[in-house]
């Protein structure tokens, strides 16, 4: 299976939500561990405070066009998330909604995802290959560019996120710890690399 | 986790509202406890707003009222307060003559006051970054912004009320930042309510040297030494980050983590005191206590911040907050 | 043992010369560290003692000032000072209208405040014991003086500065003394740096009630509650030994033991207040913060004292010692 | 060996208050666990304290009269010691010195004894039975009184200071503690019965 213009248009939104919103809650503590190792131990907290407050949005939602929620989504998680991953999560949804077409084909969703991974970046004013969040990011828009299955994506998400344990963090709070930070997986990778996950479970769900 | 609570998800809204109960006189709470503000505003005068997360308390609600903060943006714990936080303070303090956020450099606190600042008018920040353990070059995200804050808001907040404009503040305050160095060690970690348990461990013979506030671990881990060794250490890190800049006057803070008990503090103000004076300081001006904390982590750092007349008298205009008071 | 120290002998000595050197505007040391005193004596004033063992920082030290204490002796950790040291602070501060010791009730305290009374001239004492976690009976050597000699201190302070004399003064530190009620739960013990190790060991799912201020154990062991259910069962006793007198205004203090975070003593003080009112209190003047301390115990102390006009405004009158300042 | 006038009167005083300041110093550790247990943990070290700054006077009050001896202990412990042990002990010391003369008998003694153990009561406001060091004191002034040697005085002493373990603590920090005071044995009787057995020890050698 292949992602194409059909599967994103189909998508069950409030089902791409709670998908999410599950496996970001069913990770927390995990999240929170990570960034206990190498952060000030809130991540998963972070992420779940927001990703919940999406949910709760997630029935007016619903009616919507794909490029509004994805907004409305960013927006919320800024509001509701806090921290580092509060503005850059936003940003990155906020900015896939504002690129994206109502109904997009795969192409669109890549160029998105470019643009949207860049507003990351310039927000972070941070790069590939300082253990962050965009070290899984860059991957999954190559992937998806490159016309890989959702799974396959989801692969390469994973496989991303486990490639920052070797890295010295540059950005981000565990850049403090300076080699101390080598040998632990990024927390922002790893919500990442769970977000994918789930999205691409409900893409081949819809397909 | 032994904390005097009732659930993780109301410790913070609680404490908000018994802080703003029990300093109705000085301050009250913005709608959704999204801010703490003076009670009373000066009209004219530009508005202070700081925040960042909980758990550092009395930074930086208890720094709001006269003489310093006019609102404090307080986060969860150890989370940077969200854009909507800042902008909604900005919006009920601000009487006209702008808005200046000091913002502690975390790139989660600086992300959260840039969209705020963004989106709101008339708004300039100060960055503070005094924290010397943490290298600053390309290749990290630069220092952290620790106990040196509240100097910043205590000078800045003094000129404010003198009536000095944005830009001018704005420059002060970096100014100020600029003279101003520390770097703590910490005994403990310490357990964020929603966490549960600390964020590190740690034996009872080690100590983590150049940490920040958010009960992260340090530079590096050593062996537990004597309060003299350890304050030695510290000094010759901020001296040599002061370079030539370090003499005449200054002001020595003593910063208290939390869970360290002030007769240690002042120990190691006592020492401090000593070292710096040695290498050609004086120290005329002192602040021992916790006031930038980490929860209840045991440990403290040491701020030296040089001082020029006009900052010495900054520092002594009266300040009325719920943490720092005199002359009022 | 974590703490900052070099050598255990000489912890008291080098933190008070931390001391004194922080706040040499407000108050100096006396020789051989037998005792701090106020820097400005003012002459016809009744001079206001008070010490006890160290450990309790801010209290009695920090206390020293304007609107309070003229000295105060530090004994060793945990130990009431010996009889020299308050004879030799009278001496000193004395400036002819006499001395009032306010003295904490343990034994220790009281025989050796009584020797040095017995050995010095114009000398009254008040005794503070307002823990209702002591059985007052033949039985018992008493309550102990907890956190509210702080309030005595404060009222009878304000009252000395106005010019009354030691016999009014006496008199009205009794009567403030019987009008506040304390008690406290423990979450840890303390280490003693003397003695290395806690005082005691608790798990972690315990706290102890009612516990005083010396790391020592309480009354019972009892598995930790939610702070609403603590608040409530120390609201409750305060309460019930008020009796009929629960009624009127009140200040409610609520104090932290070393190393409770002020997040968790806020919350203590939004359920306390919350609670106290509806048994018909009206709180209408608050203190919060970790003043009446054991080294580095987490936990806190609830302290409630009916207040009539006077007295509250004696609360108000203005102070400035190391640890509380208003007013000036 | 029973004691009397000339034993007392040919007491080695600086050996007397080494043993006693050696054994204090040796079992500083011990007491203030036991203090620790039903106190605050400082009966050691303030005992440690007082006899230790006794022994550093000990050349200047070698040539001294017995009872200008003890009062000057007396004294020093006042000053050194603080809690509640320091004017107990210190009013001990004193109280003997005052009452004995300076070439006393086993009667002089047993006399001065009793006279100040009632200043230390008067002083405590205590009384036997309360889980004190009055519980070691009065068997002790009794076993004199009767005429014991020194090493049976001293074994008096310290089967005294173990009946304090079932006992109730009606004064002193420990009373605070309610029915929790059972099943220790008090500090200061503990250290009464070290001081009695080194008293005893320098007695039988100068005997
Ligand atoms: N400058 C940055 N650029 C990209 N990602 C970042 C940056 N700073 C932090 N992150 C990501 O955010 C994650 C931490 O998020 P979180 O713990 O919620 O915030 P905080 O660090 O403020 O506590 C990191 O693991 C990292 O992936
Ligand atoms: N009122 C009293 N009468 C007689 N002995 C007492 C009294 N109070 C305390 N003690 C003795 O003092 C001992 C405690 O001494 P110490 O620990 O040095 O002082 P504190 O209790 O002040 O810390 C107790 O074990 C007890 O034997
Ligand atoms: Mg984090
Ligand atoms: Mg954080
Ligand atoms: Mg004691
Ligand atoms: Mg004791």
């Amino acid at each position: 299976m292949t992602m194409d213009a059909t599967a994103m248009s189909k998508i069950d939104l409030p089902a791409l939500i709670d998908a999410v919103a599950d496996t970001i809650s069913e990770h927390a503590d995990e999240l929170t561990a990570l960034d206990q190792a190498i952060g000030d131990g809130d991540h998963g907290l972070n992420m779940k405070r927001g990703f919940e407050a999406v949910r709760a949005e997630s029935a007016a939602l619903a009616g919507q066009p794909l490029p509004e929620v994805l907004r409305a989504i960013g927006t919320k998680l800024v509001m509701t998330v806090g921290g580092a991953s509060g503005p850059l999560f936003g940003t990155l949804f906020m900015s896939i909604g504002k690129e994206l077409p109502t109904e997009p084909s795969r192409a669109d969703l890549a160029a998105a995802l470019a643009k949207a991974i860049s507003a990351v970046a310039a927000r972070g004013k941070s790069q590939a290959g300082q253990k962050t969040m965009l070290d899984v990011l860059y991957p999954v828009q190559a992937a998806v560019a490159a016309g890989k299955s959702p799974g396959d994506v989801a692969d390469v998400a994973d496989g991303a996120a486990e490639a920052t344990k070797p890295l010295k963090a540059i950005r981000g709070r565990a850049s403090f710890l300076g080699d101390r930070s080598i040998g632990h997986v990024d927390p922002g990778a790893r919500s990442s690399a769970l977000i994918v996950r789930a999205v691409a479970k409900v893409m081949e769900h819809s397909a | 986790m032994k904390k005097f609570i009732n659930a993780v998800d109301t410790v913070l809204t609680e404490s908000l509202d018994g802080f703003a109960a029990a300093h109705s006189d000085i301050l009250m709470l913005g709608g959704g406890h999204k801010f703490i503000r003076r009670k009373t505003l000066k009209p004219g005068k530009v508005a202070l707003i700081s925040g960042g997360g909980s758990g550092h308390e009395p930074l930086h609600g208890g720094l709001v009222g006269h003489g310093m903060l006019d609102a404090a943006c307080p986060g969860q714990v150890f989370t940077s307060p969200t854009p909507d936080q800042m902008m909604e303070a900005a919006a009920e303090v601000n009487t006209g003559a702008g808005c200046l956020f000091i913002v502690k450099n975390y790139e989660g606190d600086v992300m959260n006051f840039d969209m705020a600042a963004e989106m709101s008018e008339d708004v300039m920040q100060v960055v503070t970054n005094d924290d010397v353990a943490v290298e600053d070059s390309l290749y990290t995200t630069g220092r952290r912004g620790v106990a040196g804050t509240l100097v910043v808001e205590k000078i800045v907040g003094a000129a404010a009320e003198e009536g000095l404009a944005l830009k001018e503040l704005k420059e002060l305050g970096d100014k100020v930042n600029r003279a101003t160095r520390s770097m703590g060690v910490a005994l403990t970690s310490c357990t964020v309510p929603a966490a549960g348990k600390p964020n590190f461990e740690i034996a009872d013979d080690e100590m983590e040297f150049g940490v920040g506030i958010h009960g992260e671990p340090g530079r590096r881990r050593a062996k537990l030494q004597p309060a003299d060794a350890i304050v030695e250490e510290i000094c010759a890190a901020i001296a040599s980050d002061f370079g030539a800049a370090l003499k005449g006057d200054a002001l020595l803070f003593v910063n208290g983590f939390g869970g360290t008990p002030s007769m240690e503090l002042y120990l190691i103000y006592n020492s401090a005191r000593k070292m710096l004076e040695k290498r050609g300081v004086r120290i005329v001006r002192s602040l021992v206590g916790s006031y930038v904390t980490s929860l209840d982590m045991a440990g403290c750092s040491i701020t030296l911040t040089m001082l020029d007349d006009r900052v010495a008298s900054l520092w002594d205009a009266p300040v009325h907050t719920a943490a720092l008071r005199w002359g009022l």
